[in-house]
C-alpha cells in the first residue's frame, strides 16, 4: 500500500463496454489494491491489443479467439496465451432490419452485408448461409465502418450486420428499432467459440506466475460481482470509464449488463474457465476449412491462472 | 493610426468568405437535404465545442504538449542534421535523399508500429510529431544557409573570421528567415501529427477523443474537436509568426520601409 | 602629408595564380605607399579580383609572396582589409554592430567595440545612424558605413573591388570627393579596382594597368596632378590627355 | 562523358548511406534482439514484397489511379484558384485563410466522414488526394505569378498586349518554376494521401491491403507495400521532374552553362 | 539622312501628372523629329520615366496630348514601341520568339511572325542566335536583341529608358557605336532616358534636361556636332565645352 505495488497494465480491445465491467468493478472495489497490485487500463492502438501484449507493452489484454488464431499460426508465433473466458459462449450474431426476412441465415441471399473483410468472418456465414439453403455467392459486401448497428440499419446504409447480442442487439431495443436477430452458435455448434478472452503475455507468466494468478483472482471477483450485481457494477463502469464515452449511454449500459450478468458465468462451474472442446472444436473447423496453415488444437490457451 | 486602416478593411473579404461558407452550411443542415449524422449544423458544432470544452480541454492538453515536444525535437534535429548537411557535402549528398524517403513513408502506416516498439506514453506521439516536422524546418535552413552571399563569406574570411564566427555573424542570422517559413509549415502539421498518432493509438489526446464520439456517432461533437485543432493550429502558427518577428526586428524595419 | 609618405606599406612581389589549368595572374609585383591612392585598371576577366583576393590572404597564391610593413602576410587573412564591390552590410545587424564587426572578430566585447565605433560615426558623416538597420540607408551612406568597417578593420591599408561601381553617377561625384577627404583626415592607404578610367584618373596619385590572359602588370601611370584636385580637373585639358594616354594602352 | 563523371561520385553517399541502414537493420533483426513482428528483416520485407508482387500489384492499380486522379484535379483546382486569386485582391484576401485553414483538418479525421458522404467508391479517396495536394500546388502558382518582373508586365502592355496575352506570355510561363516546385511536394505526399483514406475504408488498394496483412500479423508484408508506396513515390517524382525539364528547355540551358 | 528629316513624328503637349498628391509632371511639351535622337537628361524622381509611361500610353495624363504623325495616340498602348532599363528577354522563349513578339501579340501566326523577324538578325548582328535562350548571349547581344524587338513593335519610333546603364565601360563604348550605325540604317527615331551626361552628349541631337518637383522641361540644348561623330569627339574639346554647359545646368 506505500508504492510497494506491482504495476500492470491491462490493454482492451475496444473503447470501454459492458464485457469490461468486471475489469472496472475489480479496480474499483480496490480487489487490485488488496492483491498488491497498481493495474492501469488502456486501449490498444488499432487491432492492436494482442500486439501490445506479446510486444510486452501490456501484460493482460483482451482479444478474441478467432482473431487470435492467425498470430498463434505464424512461424514465429505470437507470446501470448489466453488465460481467461470473459463470456462463456458466443452471443454473437446477424441483426437485420424486421420483416427483411434475414431473422435465418438464409434471408441473407440477395442481401447486402457489412464486413470486416476477415477471412475467418466471411467464411462462417458462408457456413451458416450456405448450412441454411441460401447462396452466399449472392450477398453483396460493403465495407464495415459502422459503430452504432440499429442507427444505421434505421438509415438503409446496410441490410445485415455481424454484431454481439449484447450490446449491438440490446442497442436496437433502447433506440427503439425493430430488429430480427439469429445467433451463430444456435445454428452450428462449432461455431460456439470463445469471443472475448483475456489474453497474458508468455513471457510475464512464466517469470511472475504467482502474480498473474493474484491479478486473475482480482478479476474473477470483479466479474463475479457484476453476475450478482447487474446494476451497480454497470454503474460503476459508467463512473470508472475515464474516456467518457458511456456518459451518455446510460440506458444501454445498464441493459448490457443486465443481459450480460447471466452470461459471464452461464453454464461453467466458475468464471473464466476455458471449455477445451469447444476451443479445440473452433481451431479444427478454421484448419479443416484452410483458414488457418496450422492445427492449433491444444494451443493458445490456460485455465491455471484462474483461481481454484 | 492611419496605418491600420487597410489592415482593418483587408480583414472584410475572408471574414465574409467565412461567413457566407458558414451560412451555407448551416442552411443545408438545417434544411433536412443532408441528414443531422452526416453533416451537423454549425449551431450543433458550437453547442457541442462549448459543453465539451472541459472534455475536450483537458484532451487538448495532451495534444499540446506532444505537439510541442515534437516541434521542439525536430527543430533541434533539424539544426543539426542541415548544419551538418551544410557544412560537409558528403553529409548532403548520403541523407538528403534517405529524408526525402521518410516523407514518403505514410505515417497512418507507422504510427501503430511505434506505438508497439514504444508503448503507451506519450513518446511514439512526439516521434511521429518530430517525423512530420523535421523535414520542412531542414529544407528551410538548408536553403536558407545556402542563400547566404558567399561574397560576404569571402569578407568575413578576409576580416580574419574563424568558421564559426562566420556562422554565428552570417550563416545563422542569414538562414533565419527561411527557418521561420520552414517552421510554420512545421506547426502547421504537429498538431495534426499529433492527432493522428493518438488516433491510432493512445489513451489520451484529441485523436483518442475523436476516436470515441466517432464511434458514439456524435458527429456534431466529431466536428467540434476538428475545429478545435483547426483554431489551435492557427493559434500555434500564429505564436510562430510573433517569434519570428521578434527574432527578426530588421525585417520589420524593411516592411515599414517598404509600406511607405 | 605626412613625412612617411615614400614609405613602402604593401608590397606584392612576384605573384602568380592558376585555377585548374588556366593561368589567372603571372608574376604580378606592385607596391603601395603610405597614404597613397592606387588603382588597377583592366577588362574584364584579366584576374583583378583574384589578386585582392590573394593579397587580402584569403586565396595562397602559387608563387610570390606579400609584404605589409615588410612582415610576411602571404595567406594570412585578417591583416589587410578588404571591401568587395557590394557594401555587404549585415541587415540583421544594427548599424554599429555592423561597423564595429570586425574588432567583435577579433576578441573584443561587444559593448567595447561599440564604443570604439561609436565617435567614427560623426567622422564618417553617419551620426544618428548608430541604431539603425541598413536597409532604412540611403545608397550612399551604407557605402560609407562599409568603408568605416573597412577603416576600423585593419592597419591602415584597404583593398576596394569596385567600391563606387554600385552607385548612380550624380551620388558617385559626392563620394569621390567624400573620400579623397577622409582617406587624408584618417591616414588610409587604398588600392582600388575600377572598370572606370575617368574615376582612376581622378582619384589615383597612380594607376596600374592589368590586362591579358595570364593578367600581368602592362604599364604604370602617375598622375602628377597635386591632391585635392581642382573642382574642374575632369574639365580640363590635362585630364584628356591623360585619358587618350590609357586608352591607347588599353 | 566527362561531365557524367561528378554525378557518378555523388551517388556513392547516398547508396553508402542506405547501404549502412539496411545493413544495421539486417543485423538487429537476424541477432533477435527485436522479435520479427516487431521489425521484420530487410530480406523478410524483400522475400514479402516479391512473393507478394502480384498482390501489390493489384491493389496499387487502384492507389494509383486515385492519386493521379486526385492529383489533376488538385493541380486543375489549383490552377483556377490560383489565378482567380493572383487577378482578383478581394479573391486572395478571402481564399487564402481558409485554405490555410483546410492544411490543418487533421485528414484522418474528414476520411470517415467523407466514406459516409461518397460512398465505398473511389470518390472520397480522389477527394482526399485533392485536399492534401491541392495547397502547394496553389501556392506554387501564387508565388510563380508574384514573382514575374512587373516591368515585363509593363512592357507587354507597351506593346499593347491584352490580359489574355499578358497571362499566356508571361504570367504563366513565368510562374512554371514554382509551379513544379509545388507540384514535386505534392506528388510525394499524393500516394500517402491515397493510402490513408483507404486504410480507413475500402476494398481495394493498397490502403486496404495494409490493414489486412496488419490482421494477419504479417509485418514483412507490412514493410514490403510501405516500401513499395516509397518506391511508388519516388518514381512519381521522379516523373513529375522530368515533365518539368521537358516543360521548361531554358533552365536545362541555363544549368548547363552555369555548370561550365 | 531623309528628306523627310524635319518632319516632327513624336509631339507631347502640355503634359501634366499627379500621383496622390504628389505633382511628378507639369506642363511637359516636347517633340521628335524624324530619325532623330533626343535625350531626356534630369536627376533621380524628376519625372522621367513617368513620362514615358504616359507617350508610350501605359498610363493617361491629367492633362495634355500625344501625338505620333499626327494622329492623336494618348492612352494608346501599343502605337510607340517602349524599351525599358532592362532587357526583358521572357527567359521561356527562344531568341527568334522574343524578338517576333510584338509582331504575336498584334495576331500574327507564329510561324509567320517568325519569318518575318528572322532576317533581321542579320542586320543586328545576332546571326546564328535565333533559336537559343536569352540567358545564353551576352550582356551586349541581349541589348541589341531588345532593340530589335522594340523595333519590330511599332512605326519606326523608340522610347528607350535607360538602355545602355546595365552595360560596363567598355561594352557600352561599343553598344553606343552600333547604335547610331543602325538608327541610321533603318530611319529609327529614338527618344532616350540617361544619367549619363558623355552619353547624351555622344549620342544625342538634341537634349532635353528635365528638372525640378514637379518636373518640368529647363532647357534644351542642340549638339551640333556633325554625324556620324569622330573617332575622338569624346575626346576633344567641343565635348568638353557642352559638359560644361549641362552640367551648370543641373
Ligand atoms: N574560383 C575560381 N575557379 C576557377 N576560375 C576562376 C575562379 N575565380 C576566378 N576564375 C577565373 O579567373 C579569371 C579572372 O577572374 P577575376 O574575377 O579575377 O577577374 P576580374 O578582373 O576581377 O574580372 P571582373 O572585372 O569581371 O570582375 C576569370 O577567367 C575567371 O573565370
Ligand atoms: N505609381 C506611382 N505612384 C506614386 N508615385 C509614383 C509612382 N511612380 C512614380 N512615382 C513618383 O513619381 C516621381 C517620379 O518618378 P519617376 O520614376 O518618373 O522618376 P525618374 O525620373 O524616372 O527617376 P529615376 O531616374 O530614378 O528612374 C518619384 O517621386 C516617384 O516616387
Ligand atoms: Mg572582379
Ligand atoms: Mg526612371
Amino acid at each position: 500500500e506505500d508504492g510497494a505495488q506491482e504495476k500492470i497494465t491491462f490493454c482492451l480491445d475496444w473503447t470501454p463496454n459492458t464485457n469490461h465491467t468486471g475489469l472496472y468493478v475489480a479496480q474499483a472495489k480496490g480487489y487490485y489494491e488488496e492483491a498488491g497490485l497498481d493495474v492501469e487500463i488502456v486501449q490498444p492502438p488499432e487491432n492492436g491489443a494482442a500486439l501490445m501484449c506479446a510486444a510486452g507493452q501490456a501484460q493482460f489484454a483482451i482479444e478474441a479467439q478467432d482473431t487470435m488464431a492467425a498470430s498463434l499460426a505464424l512461424d514465429e508465433p505470437l507470446g501470448i496465451t489466453a488465460v481467461a473466458g470473459i463470456i462463456q459462449h458466443n452471443t454473437s450474431g446477424i441483426l437485420s432490419r424486421k420483416g427483411d426476412g434475414i431473422d435465418k441465415p438464409a434471408g441473407l441471399t440477395g442481401k447486402t452485408y457489412s464486413t470486416w473483410d476477415s477471412p475467418i468472418e466471411l467464411a462462417v456465414l458462408e457456413n451458416v448461409v450456405n448450412g441454411d439453403g441460401g447462396d452466399f455467392s449472392q450477398v453483396t459486401l460493403i465495407p464495415n465502418d459502422i459503430t452504432d448497428e440499429p442507427a444505421a440499419l434505421a438509415a438503409n446504409q446496410t441490410d445485415a450486420i455481424w454484431v454481439f447480442q449484447g450490446w449491438g442487439g440490446i442497442n436496437a431495443d433502447v433506440e427503439g428499432v425493430d430488429c430480427d436477430y439469429f445467433a451463430f452458435s444456435d445454428i452450428n455448434p462449432v461455431f460456439d467459440y470463445y469471443t472475448p478472452v483475456i489474453i497474458a503475455n508468455n513471457d510475464y507468466l512464466a517469470e511472475n506466475p504467482d502474480q498473474a494468478k493474484a491479478f486473475m483472482e482480482a478479476t474473477a471477483k470483479g466479474y463475479e460481482f457484476a453476475a450478482e450485481n447487474p446494476d451497480e457494477a454497470a454503474q460503476i463502469l459508467i463512473d470508472g470509464d475515464n474516456t467518457g464515452s458511456l456518459k451518455d449511454a446510460e440506458e444501454l449500459v445498464k441493459k448490457s449488463q443486465e443481459f450480460l450478468s447471466t452470461k459471464y458465468i452461464d453454464d461453467a462451474e466458475s468464471w473464466g474457465v476455458i471449455d477445451a472442446d469447444r476451443w479445440n472444436a473452433f481451431y479444427k473447423w478454421l484448419y479443416e476449412n484452410q483458414l488457418c496453415d496450422k492445427d492449433l488444437t491444444g494451443v493458445g490457451f490456460s485455465n491455471e491462472y484462474l483461481p481454484q | 493610426m492611419k496605418r491600420k486602416l487597410p489592415n482593418i478593411t483587408s480583414k472584410i473579404p475572408p471574414i465574409a468568405a467565412m461567413a457566407v461558407i458558414l451560412l451555407g452550411w448551416e442552411v443545408v443542415s438545417i434544411s433536412g437535404i443532408v441528414p443531422s449524422y452526416m453533416l451537423p449544423s454549425p449551431v450543433a458544432v458550437l453547442t457541442a465545442l462549448f459543453g465539451d470544452l472541459p472534455t475536450i480541454l483537458f484532451h487538448a492538453k495532451f495534444t499540446l504538449l506532444e505537439s510541442f515536444y515534437g516541434l521542439l525535437i525536430g527543430i533541434a534535429l533539424a539544426f543539426v542534421f542541415a548544419t551538418m548537411m551544410d557544412r560537409f557535402r558528403v553529409m548532403d549528398q548520403a541523407f538528403y535523399p534517405i529524408m526525402i524517403i521518410t516523407q514518403t513513408i505514410p505515417t497512418i502506416a507507422i504510427a501503430p508500429i511505434l506505438v508497439l516498439w514504444m508503448g503507451f506514453g506519450m513518446a511514439p506521439k512526439i516521434t511521429l510529431v518530430v517525423i512530420t516536422t523535421f523535414f520542412p524546418i531542414t529544407i528551410g535552413l538548408l536553403d536558407g544557409y545556402k542563400s547566404v552571399d558567399p561574397d560576404a563569406i569571402r569578407l568575413m574570411k578576409a576580416m580574419g573570421a574563424s568558421r564559426a564566427q562566420i556562422f554565428r555573424h552570417v550563416k545563422f542570422p542569414g538562414a533565419l528567415p527561411q527557418f521561420f517559413s520552414g517552421l510554420k509549415i512545421s506547426a502547421s502539421y504537429a498538431v495534426v501529427g499529433a492527432v493522428v498518432s493518438e488516433w491510432l493509438g493512445g489513451f489520451n489526446g484529441l485523436g483518442v477523443y475523436m476516436t470515441r464520439v466517432k464511434k458514439a456517432y456524435s458527429f456534431d461533437k466529431m466536428f467540434a474537436v476538428i475545429i478545435f485543432i483547426v483554431i489551435i493550429s492557427l493559434l500555434l502558427l500564429l505564436a510562430v509568426n510573433i517569434v519570428s518577428r521578434i527574432t527578426m526586428p530588421w525585417l520589420q524595419v524593411e516592411k515599414e520601409k517598404n509600406h511607405e | 602629408m605626412s613625412s612617411e609618405q615614400n614609405k613602402v606599406i604593401l608590397r606584392a612581389e612576384h605573384i602568380s595564380k592558376t585555377y585548374g589549368e588556366k593561368k589567372v595572374l603571372e608574376d604580378i609585383s606592385i607596391h603601395l605607399e603610405q597614404g597613397e591612392l592606387v588603382s588597377l585598371l583592366g577588362v574584364s576577366g584579366s584576374g583583378k579580383t583574384t589578386l585582392f583576393n590573394v593579397l587580402s590572404g584569403i586565396i595562397p597564391p602559387d608563387e610570390g609572396k606579400v609584404y605589409l610593413k615588410d612582415q610576411d602576410v602571404t595567406s594570412t587573412p585578417g591583416s589587410i582589409s578588404y571591401m568587395l564591390q557590394k557594401d555587404l552590410l549585415l541587415p540583421h545587424k544594427k548599424m554599429i554592430d555592423n561597423v564595429a564587426l570586425p574588432l567583435v572578430l577579433k576578441g573584443m566585447k561587444k559593448a567595447e567595440a561599440r564604443e570604439k565605433a561609436n565617435p567614427l560615426f560623426a567622422e564618417f558623416g553617419l551620426e544618428g545612424t548608430q541604431y539603425q538597420y541598413p536597409s532604412q540607408l540611403s545608397g550612399g551612406m551604407r557605402q560609407r558605413a562599409a568603408l568605416l568597417r573597412t577603416y576600423l578593420s585593419s592597419s591602415g591599408v584597404a583593398l576596394l573591388d569596385e567600391p563606387f561601381s554600385a552607385l548612380d553617377t550624380l551620388t558617385k561625384a559626392s563620394v569621390h570627393k567624400w573620400y579623397l577627404e577622409v582617406m587624408q583626415h584618417i591616414d588610409l592607404s587604398t588600392l582600388f579596382i575600377t572598370h572606370d578610367i575617368d574615376e582612376a584618373i581622378l582619384l589615383s596619385d597612380r594607376i596600374y594597368i592589368l590586362n591579358g590572359t595570364p593578367g600581368t602588370i602592362k604599364d604604370e601611370i602617375v598622375i602628377q596632378e597635386r591632391k585635392p584636385r581642382a573642382e574642374d580637373f575632369a574639365l580640363s585639358e590635362e585630364f584628356l590627355e591623360y585619358k587618350r594616354q590609357i586608352i591607347s594602352k588599353l
